[in-house]
């Protein structure tokens, strides 16, 4: 049985260490085979690790599985996890950054390794998740030990052949018009699905993918376009699935001395009733209606609730008040408002541009005058990065590790000491500089949990950030065909099944 | 002879080191590929090591000459997103195109020129107006628009023809071909027709003015005084004498076609060259769009070379000119 | 022997039906653009107007319109008719700007090429060739990012329009440039080209005066159409983030925002831009044929 | 003879009328009628304008588009030509009824070979293949005199010389042996050698073929040698008809008498040429004068210096292949000429068609290089090998009249404009509206109307036209006037007014003329020095006079022979 489906994005690379791209990861993830994986319900699971230890607080012990072969044939030994992390952790693969705290992987015997990090470190699985087991003696055989990078453009056999342990074996791979797996009749795991042959086909433009899917030419789309689920769930033969995704929406703000709207004068935004003012002045029920048709929730806080430091209490929302919105910045000594320059990407986020106009909109109604500007991710993005804005839009899913602690390190923390990687804005506060580097070490999980959800409730009264909502995982499929849908957005089609 | 092709490899020459130079101050402003290939929480000190090794961080004068430097030597980098030379790449990716692009033409042509014929022979007849009509809507509609409504129309509703893709190819050496499998020739026609619209109203258009012109001229009446058929006077005599601004035209839509058919390579996901570089694009590839220009610039020089040869085979008065 | 039939004023302007019509047609809509300030209902460029609860509301001719939107609102809430009309005025300035501005260029240069041919004529398609390897877009980003970092106000709506026009120009001229180069090197050989050569007239008056009317026909044709082009590129541009403002959409922008919801059965928001830029487009094309067999004085009497 | 044989051409009562972009209407032909016999050659002759060219082209359905047969009816070999479509039933094109078109220069389409548009006629009427055609072709190129033909076959027509493409297209119009030929002034543009060849061609079809030919021309010598019915027309009407003796014996109609007058004579030279009603004319009289006292200039004196020298001139065409860069064929069209021109004489220059006069005034007026030797003005050299030099003063000192009118004015812009352009651009006339008034002047010292000036070309007859371009050059107040042809396309009593005004003004101005023409007559009334010139060659340079009665080169003795003039006609010889 063939489940062809298809996204607008493509695999990338074969090479699991030459990227770090989450579709990609997660289509390798059909391949290879991590030592733990996510389930069903996104819980850390074994996968070629059957059992795991803290021996020393930087020290984890992983039993192996026995009786797992590779696609070529090999047994999997610890020479081969130890092999892979060897490459993985070489500095010129591109996934380095993925196991930060990792130093080293230590066989002690062929089917017992030892992890050592950086001292003590809380969400090592999480990070193992995603480092994918790959075969020593083919790698040997095919002078595939050192890693790919797609940054520097080195590329070796592993780019293009992918020998894994997964549920699935890559048939052909051609980018941008297809890539074909085959069943692991030989998996270790006892298949869930009754797969026999995935057909992926990469389509850029919505439209057409919606169209390939009602034509009959595709089983699944992932995603598939919200202003179009109407359509396709009023189609007889087609259903639409969806559920709240990891990926919260989010305004950052700019801190640093002056706007660019308004150069020359202070920054009002660093005057946290501004910041309220604005908040208040968002509509996001309307906005939650109209633009993203009822299928997003709208959010006070910076994760998930599935997400470790997810705080029921946190996820208070600044009520939609105009007036209260006016009063704040009279207080602040902005009775007539402020200039600011609103920025977005077109074609990143789910109706990002819709989402900003409507803000912008109510922002001018509240007497802040507006100027959007939207552009397309490519230019965005870099323009963010080097702070560029004055106030734009940020999804965050803490992906991969899933854990609050993404925030805390990228989004709040300052640029420093590995820390603030995403925070453009220059947002700093010295509570959640302490408690982000001590969540860092923490290896008892109430503790650290505690830790996330006290700095989130900073950063929620001090309006670091102002939340919008959190973006749908919506897919089509065709009557008969079954897959469970994940918030983190990876297709797991070793759960799927067709009729 | 010699002096000729000299000239135009040096000139050929000039346009591409002109082209590459051009490129490298743009990619500044088309984004960073630091943004698209970092994860979601990597740390400023890893966007930086990352920017380092990819060269961003030296001056434009050092990352322009190490590229040609690396150019002169044959090689043109690898595709930060799909890891392959990027001559590969493109050598890949240049039979899809190469396809889609003959059938436009061929369409636009072959259906261009005779309503075009048609038009200037009954300028004001009812024929004449409605396909007039029906192709400048043609053409006022977006690509865009266009390729899913035939996608809907065809594909959805009739379900006769492909939405997507290339279908079935063969592979002849390095070359992959859809003419020879019915699916790829069923995957060729909506895309091609899309591709098609736009030139097809501009050469009908074209040869209907220029024929006008050229049936008032003497010759054509001397032609008829012979009693020449007519249809030989009107496809064979005036047409040529109406072709060239036909031929300019056909030779730059089909060097900017194989070049740039972005929209509806991205319409029909067709796996050409315009899906390339649209997607090298968004994802910042410098190598591929650096290569890629360079092919370009190079494609460019050589049709225009072509037309203006072309122009003194359709007309003899500029020979003594062109050589 | 010459018997003058007394013509009366329509007869003296010559123009079919059709081509009044059409001229008609580019009048009501260049001028509703013109007077979009006076004529619109709402100003869909004032961002305090945007009602959010009003959007996606259907004509008011159908079932669930509102009466206070003849043709709809926008998936923000605007009214698509004044949407349409400051719309249009973007879209006329930056495509009519941009087509006229690469028709300059392209039929200046290609004269120029054409007639004196050798060095210069290799120097000017050689450049045409550089600026061919890049597309549109490309060299527009280019070229607004320049804009951009020269000086800051770029972007607004203001100055957006001239710069994409000069965007869309920069890549444009080479088609006319080389369609007119063409056409000149078959001028420059004829008779009446020597016979003024003989006078002793200056290149640039036998160029512009003589040859220029003679290879005007292709040029028209090339631009009647690019309108549609350039209006759609302005479009493409606006999407890129380097055009006008989401706050203040251009009929290009419209159609591209009202086609991501074809699907879901909100026609009218693509549907009526695109109707309005049809019509332009057939309008313009119309006059301009007539223009162009205007002309051409071997055809002025024929109808 | 059988008569019971319908005529070939029947024209009864025809009316042609243009509409006018103005809203009125301009009849061309008015009540014409005329028959022709099989195997009988009638000459249409009259006025330039006269309608003669629209009467061909509406016997062949061929009139420019506003144009249409308004009443009156045409019969080809009996049958009924319908006005509307312009075509008779069972009469083709081409195979029944060939035609020769005034202008050669534009007959032909400049994109195909002189083959091909030979053959294609041969593979449509006749069905013949391919090497038959060529076969032909070859023939028909021999038997219209063309030299080297297999050669010329693969030419294309721009790099054939005016006369070659008139006996190109006259070798098209007779491929297919059609029983009507209308030929409009087939021979105007040939040498009296080449024309005396074609002449005969022409009478031994009709003699021996029983084809019957309309022949338009404006040379009475032509007419009296060959036709056997003259019909002579004035400003679209017919004036007289009958037997070629009896018409130019004894013209009756006023119009006719003046223009048999008006015939230059070859026999001797004549002060002035006789003109057509030049007290009619007063207008233009008057606008010649005006033109004459304005183009008096201070420094013009009739010295007889030398004011043009022309040393060892070569000019070779290089026809080079389609693959740019092939080894071309290199063709000397000139082959080291020299002469010398004085100021203020007319220096005459004649030969066989294709012989490289028309490249020699090229050269001369700066439009082509030449491959080796120069050209001196007032002893500064213009043309050299190193190109062509002319600057200032000389630029307005030197013009041309081209050979061909059809394509030498540009059919965008209104007559008016055209003719203003170098008033203005030397700033001869202090204001627009001046300048306009000396543009009316031009327009009516070469006899046209004034409101001329707000018509575009192609509303023009050829003679008008080819006056037109006279009026431009003279326009710019020249010193020298290169003349190719200049009257070739005019009746002969526009022709007579052309050369007088162009005699007067060298007598007034001291304006220095070359003319080139093959009109023999013409050269022996206007020219002061003579040079003959045979396939690029110079054969022989001598005073006018001493070279018509006693011409020294066999070639010049053979062309001064085959002159046809109004004392040879042909009724009278057959009779005598
Ligand atoms: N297309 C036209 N529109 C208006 N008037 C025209 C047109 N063509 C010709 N005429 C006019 O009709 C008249 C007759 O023209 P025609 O060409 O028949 O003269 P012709 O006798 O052949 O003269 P020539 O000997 O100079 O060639 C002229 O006065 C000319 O101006
Ligand atoms: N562009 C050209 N390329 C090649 N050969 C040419 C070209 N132009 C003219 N010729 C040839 O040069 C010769 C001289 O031509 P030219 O036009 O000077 O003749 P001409 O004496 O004016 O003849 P006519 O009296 O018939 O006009 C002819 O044999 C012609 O075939
Ligand atoms: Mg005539
Ligand atoms: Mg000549």
């Amino acid at each position: 049985k063939t489940l062809r489906w298809s996204s607008p994005t493509d695999v990338t690379t074969l090479d699991p260490y030459a990227h770090t791209e989450s579709f990609t990861t997660s289509m390798l993830h059909h391949v290879f085979d991590p030592l733990v994986r996510r389930g069903r319900t996104l819980e850390l699971e074994p996968a070629l690790a059957v059992s795991w230890k803290n021996v020393k607080p930087d020290t984890w012990r992983f039993e192996l599985r026995r009786d797992v072969k590779f696609h070529n044939g090999n047994p999997f030994t610890a020479d081969d996890v130890v092999a892979s992390f060897a490459r993985l952790l070489d500095p010129g693969a591109r996934a380095r950054g993925n196991i930060a705290t990792v130093r080293k992987a230590e066989k002690v015997d062929d089917f017992t390794v030892d992890i050592v990090t950086d001292g003590p470190y809380p969400l090592l699985l999480n990070d193992l998740a995603g480092v994918y087991i790959l075969d020593k003696e083919w790698m040997e055989a095919n002078g595939a030990l050192k890693p790919g990078n797609i940054a520097t453009g080195v590329t070796t056999a592993a780019s293009t052949t992918a020998v894994g342990t997964g549920p699935f074996k890559v048939e052909s791979y051609k980018p941008d018009a297809g890539t074909n797996f085959v069943v692991n009749p030989d998996w270790w795991d006892k298949p869930q699905h009754n797969l026999t042959r995935i057909e992926f086909k990469p389509v850029k433009s919505d439209a057409t993918r919606v169209a390939a899917l009602l034509s009959g030419e595709l089983d699944l789309i992932a995603p598939a376009p919200l202003q179009d689920l109407g359509r396709i769930g009023s189609a007889s033969g087609f259903k639409v699935i969806e559920e709240p995704s990891l990926r919260l929406i989010m305004l950052s703000l700019n801190f640093r001395p002056e706007l660019k709207a308004m150069p020359g004068q202070k920054n009002p935004l660093l005057d946290p009733k501004v910041r309220q003012a604005m908040w208040h002045a968002i509509d996001m029920e309307t906005i939650k209606k109209r633009v993203m048709r009822d299928k997003s929730r709208n959010t006070g806080t910076l994760v998930a609730p599935p997400v470790p430091g997810y705080a029921k209490e946190n996820d208070a929302i600044l009520a939609y008040d105009t007036n209260r919105a006016k009063a704040l910045l009279a207080e602040a000594g902005y009775p007539n408002g402020f200039k600011v320059k609103l920025n977005c990407p077109n074609d990143r986020y789910i109706n990002d541009e819709q989402t900003c106009v409507a803000i912008a909109a109510m922002w001018t109604r509240a007497g802040i005058q507006t100027e959007l500007q939207t552009e397309s991710r490519a230019t965005y993005f870099p323009r963010q990065d080097r702070g560029e804005f004055d106030v734009s839009m940020v999804g965050w899913a803490t992906l991969p590790p899933m854990d609050g602690f993404s925030v805390l390190s990228s989004l709040l923390a300052a640029q420093k000491d590995g820390h603030g990687g995403s925070n453009s804005s220059t947002y700093t506060n010295p509570k959640i500089e302490e408690l982000t580097r001590k969540s860092a070490s923490e290896l008892d999980e109430t503790k650290r949990r505690g830790m996330l959800v006290e700095a989130l409730k900073v950063a929620h009264d001090d309006v670091a950030y102002i939340p919008l909502h959190q973006q749908p995982v919506a897919w089509a499929v065709r009557d008969g065909v079954d897959v469970p849908q994940f918030p983190d957005e990876y297709v797991r089609l070793w759960f799927a099944t067709i009729k | 002879m010699f002096k000729v092709i000299l000239s135009r490899i040096g000139q050929a020459a000039l346009v591409m080191l002109v082209v590459s130079a051009v490129s490298f101050v743009m990619f500044r402003y088309v984004g960073d590929p630091v943004a698209s290939m970092s994860r979601e929480n990597a740390p400023i000190e890893e966007k930086q090591a990352l920017r380092r090794s990819l060269g961003l961080d030296q001056s434009f004068v050092v990352q322009y000459g190490g590229f040609l430097k690396r150019t002169l030597s044959g090689d043109l980098g690898i595709s930060y997103r799909n890891q392959r030379p990027v001559t590969e790449l493109i050598a890949e990716r240049l039979p899809a195109t190469m396809e889609l692009v003959i059938v436009a033409t061929f369409l636009s042509l072959a259906l261009g020129i005779p309503l075009g014929v048609l038009c200037a022979l009954r300028p004001s007849g009812a024929a004449a107006r409605l396909v007039q009509a029906v192709s400048l809507i043609g053409i006022s509609t977006p690509t865009f628009v266009t390729g899913i409504v035939l996608i809907l129309v065809f594909a959805v509703t009739l379900g006769w023809l492909p939405s997507f893709g290339r279908g079935q190819v063969v592979e002849i050496g390095w070359w992959s071909t859809g003419f020879l499998t019915w699916s790829g020739l069923k995957s060729l026609i909506l895309p091609g027709i899309t591709l098609a619209l736009y030139q097809l109203t501009l050469i009908m258009r074209l040869v209907r003015s220029e024929m006008i012109d050229v049936l008032s001229t003497d010759y054509i009446r001397f032609a008829k005084a012979r009693g020449l058929p007519m249809r030989y006077i009107h496809f064979r005599l005036a047409l040529r004498n109406a072709l060239m601004p036909v031929i300019t035209v056909t030779g730059l839509q089909i060097g900017s076609l194989i070049a740039f058919a972005i929209v509806t390579e991205t319409v029909f996901q067709w796996p050409g060259m315009g899906l390339l570089f649209i997607q090298a694009v968004s994802f910042a590839d410098i190598p591929v769009m650096a290569a890629y220009l360079l092919f370009v610039g190079l494609l460019f020089v050589i049709i225009n070379t072509i037309v203006d040869i072309l122009y003194a085979v359709v007309d003899p008065r500029l020979r003594a000119r062109s050589a | 022997m010459n018997t003058l039939a007394s013509p009366n004023l329509i007869m003296r302007i010559g123009a079919p039906i059709s081509v009044m019509l059409a001229a008609l047609l580019a009048l009501v809509i260049v001028g509703c653009a013109l007077l979009a300030g006076w004529l619109a209902p709402y100003d869909p460029t004032d961002l305090s107007t945007f009602e959010l609860i009003n959007a996606e509301i259907p004509p008011a001719f159908t079932a669930d319109g509102d009466s206070r939107f003849l043709l709809g609102t926008d998936n923000q809430g605007r009214d698509l008719l004044s949407a349409m009309m400051y719309g249009a005025r973007v879209s006329i300035a930056i495509g009519g700007g941009a087509v006229l501005l690469a028709a300059s260029i392209g039929v200046f240069l290609g004269l120029i090429a054409g007639y004196f041919g050798g060095r210069i004529d290799a120097l000017i398609m050689r450049i045409g060739d550089v600026i061919l390897s890049f597309p549109t877009i490309l060299l527009a980003l280019l070229v607004s990012g320049i804009a951009r970092a020269l000086f800051p106000q770029a972007g607004t709506a203001e100055w957006a329009p001239l710069i994409l026009i000069c965007a869309i120009a920069i890549h444009e001229w080479v088609q006319y440039a080389r369609t007119v180069r063409a056409a000149t090197m078959v001028e420059t050989a004829k008779d009446y080209v020597k016979a003024v050569k003989v006078i002793g007239l200056p290149g640039r008056r036998i160029m512009l005066r003589h040859i220029l009317p003679n290879v005007m026909g292709p040029v028209l044709v090339i631009a009647t159409i690019n309108l549609a082009a350039a209006v759609l590129t302005e479009a493409t541009l606006s999407f890129l983030g380097v055009g006008m403002p989401p706050t203040y959409p251009s009929l290009g922008t419209l159609i591209r925002i009202g086609n991501e919801f074809v699907f879901s059965g909100i026609w009218w928001i693509a549907l009526f831009p695109a109707l309005t830029l049809v019509l332009l487009v057939l309008a313009v094309n119309v006059v301009g044929d007539w223009l162009r067999d205007r002309f051409n004085p071997k055809l002025r009497v024929k109808r | 003879m059988s008569n019971r044989q319908p005529p070939v051409l029947e024209i009864d009562n025809l009316r042609v009328e243009y509409p006018l972009a103005n809203g009125g209407l301009f009849t061309a032909v008015e009540n014409a009628s005329l028959i022709i016999q099989p195997g009988e050659i009638h000459a249409l002759v009259g006025e330039s304008g006269a309608g003669k060219t629209t009467i061909g082209n509406a016997v062949m359905g061929l009139l420019e588009k506003p144009g249409r047969i308004a009443s009156g009816s045409i019969h080809i070999g009996g049958k009924l030509l319908d006005p509307t479509s312009g075509s008779a039933d069972g009469v083709v094109l081409g195979r029944d009824v060939g035609a020769v078109f005034q202008d050669p220069m534009t007959s032909l389409n400049p994109l195909f070979t002189v083959e091909s548009q030979l053959t294609e006629t041969l593979r449509t009427h006749l069905k013949m293949d391919r090497a038959a055609s060529r076969v032909r072709a070859l023939e028909l190129m021999k038997a219209v005199g063309i030299p080297e033909p297999e050669r010329r076959l693969k030419a294309y027509p721009h790099q054939l010389s005016g006369g070659q493409r008139q006996r190109v297209v006259i070798a098209a119009a007779l491929s297919c042996d059609p029983t009507l030929v209308v030929a409009d002034e087939p021979t105007t543009a040939l040498d009296v050698s080449v024309q005396a060849q074609i002449l005969k061609l022409l009478r031994d079809l009709a003699d021996n073929r029983r084809i019957g030919i309309l022949l338009v021309t404006h040379n009475m010598g032509v007419v009296a040698q060959i036709a056997d019915r003259v019909t002579i027309m004035h400003r679209g009407k017919v004036v007289e008809s009958g037997p070629t003796a009896e018409v130019l014996r004894h013209p009756k109609a006023e119009y006719a008498k003046a223009l048999i007058g008006a015939v230059p004579r070859i026999d001797m030279r004549l002060d002035r040429f006789p003109v057509v009603g030049e007290e009619a004319k007063g207008r233009a009289a008057d606008a010649r004068e005006a033109i004459r006292a304005k183009a008096f200039r201070a420094d013009a004196t009739i010295d007889g210096s030398e004011i043009l020298s022309v040393e060892n001139l070569c000019v070779d065409y290089v026809t080079s292949g389609l693959i740019p860069g092939s080894k071309g064929h290199r063709f000397r069209a000139v082959d080291n000429v020299s002469f010398k021109v004085r100021s203020g004489e007319v220096f005459g220059l004649v030969g066989e068609s294709g012989c490289g006069k028309t490249t020699i005034a090229n050269v001369v007026a700066g439009l082509v290089k030449p491959t080796s030797g120069r050209v001196l003005y007032q002893g500064k050299p213009v043309a050299g090998e190193g190109g062509i030099r002319r600057v200032g003063p000389l630029r307005q000192a030197i013009q041309m009249i081209f050979q061909d009118p059809y394509s030498s004015l540009n059919s965008r812009i209104r007559i008016g404009s055209i003719l203003a352009e170098p008033i203005l651009f030397y700033r001869l006339a202090p204001s627009r509206a001046e300048a306009e008034s000396d543009v009316a002047q031009l327009i009516e010292a070469v006899g046209l109307d004034a409101d001329s000036a707000g018509r575009y070309a192609h509303a023009f007859s050829g003679g008008q036209r080819q006056r037109l371009s006279i009026a431009r050059a003279l326009g710019a107040r020249p010193r020298l006037i290169v003349c190719d042809e200049p009257t070739s396309s005019l009746d002969v009593s526009v022709q007579a007014q052309i050369l007088n005004l162009l005699k007067d003004l060298r007598d007034a101005t001291g304006l220095t003329l070359l003319l080139i023409s093959h009109d023999l007559a013409v050269v022996r009334q206007m020219c002061d020095r003579i040079a003959v010139m045979k396939s690029g060659k110079l054969v022989e340079e001598a005073a006018a006079e001493a070279l018509f009665q006693s011409p020294q080169h066999p070639y010049t003795q053979e062309l001064l022979s085959l002159v046809p003039t109004l004392d040879r006609i042909r009724g009278e010889t057959e009779v005598a």
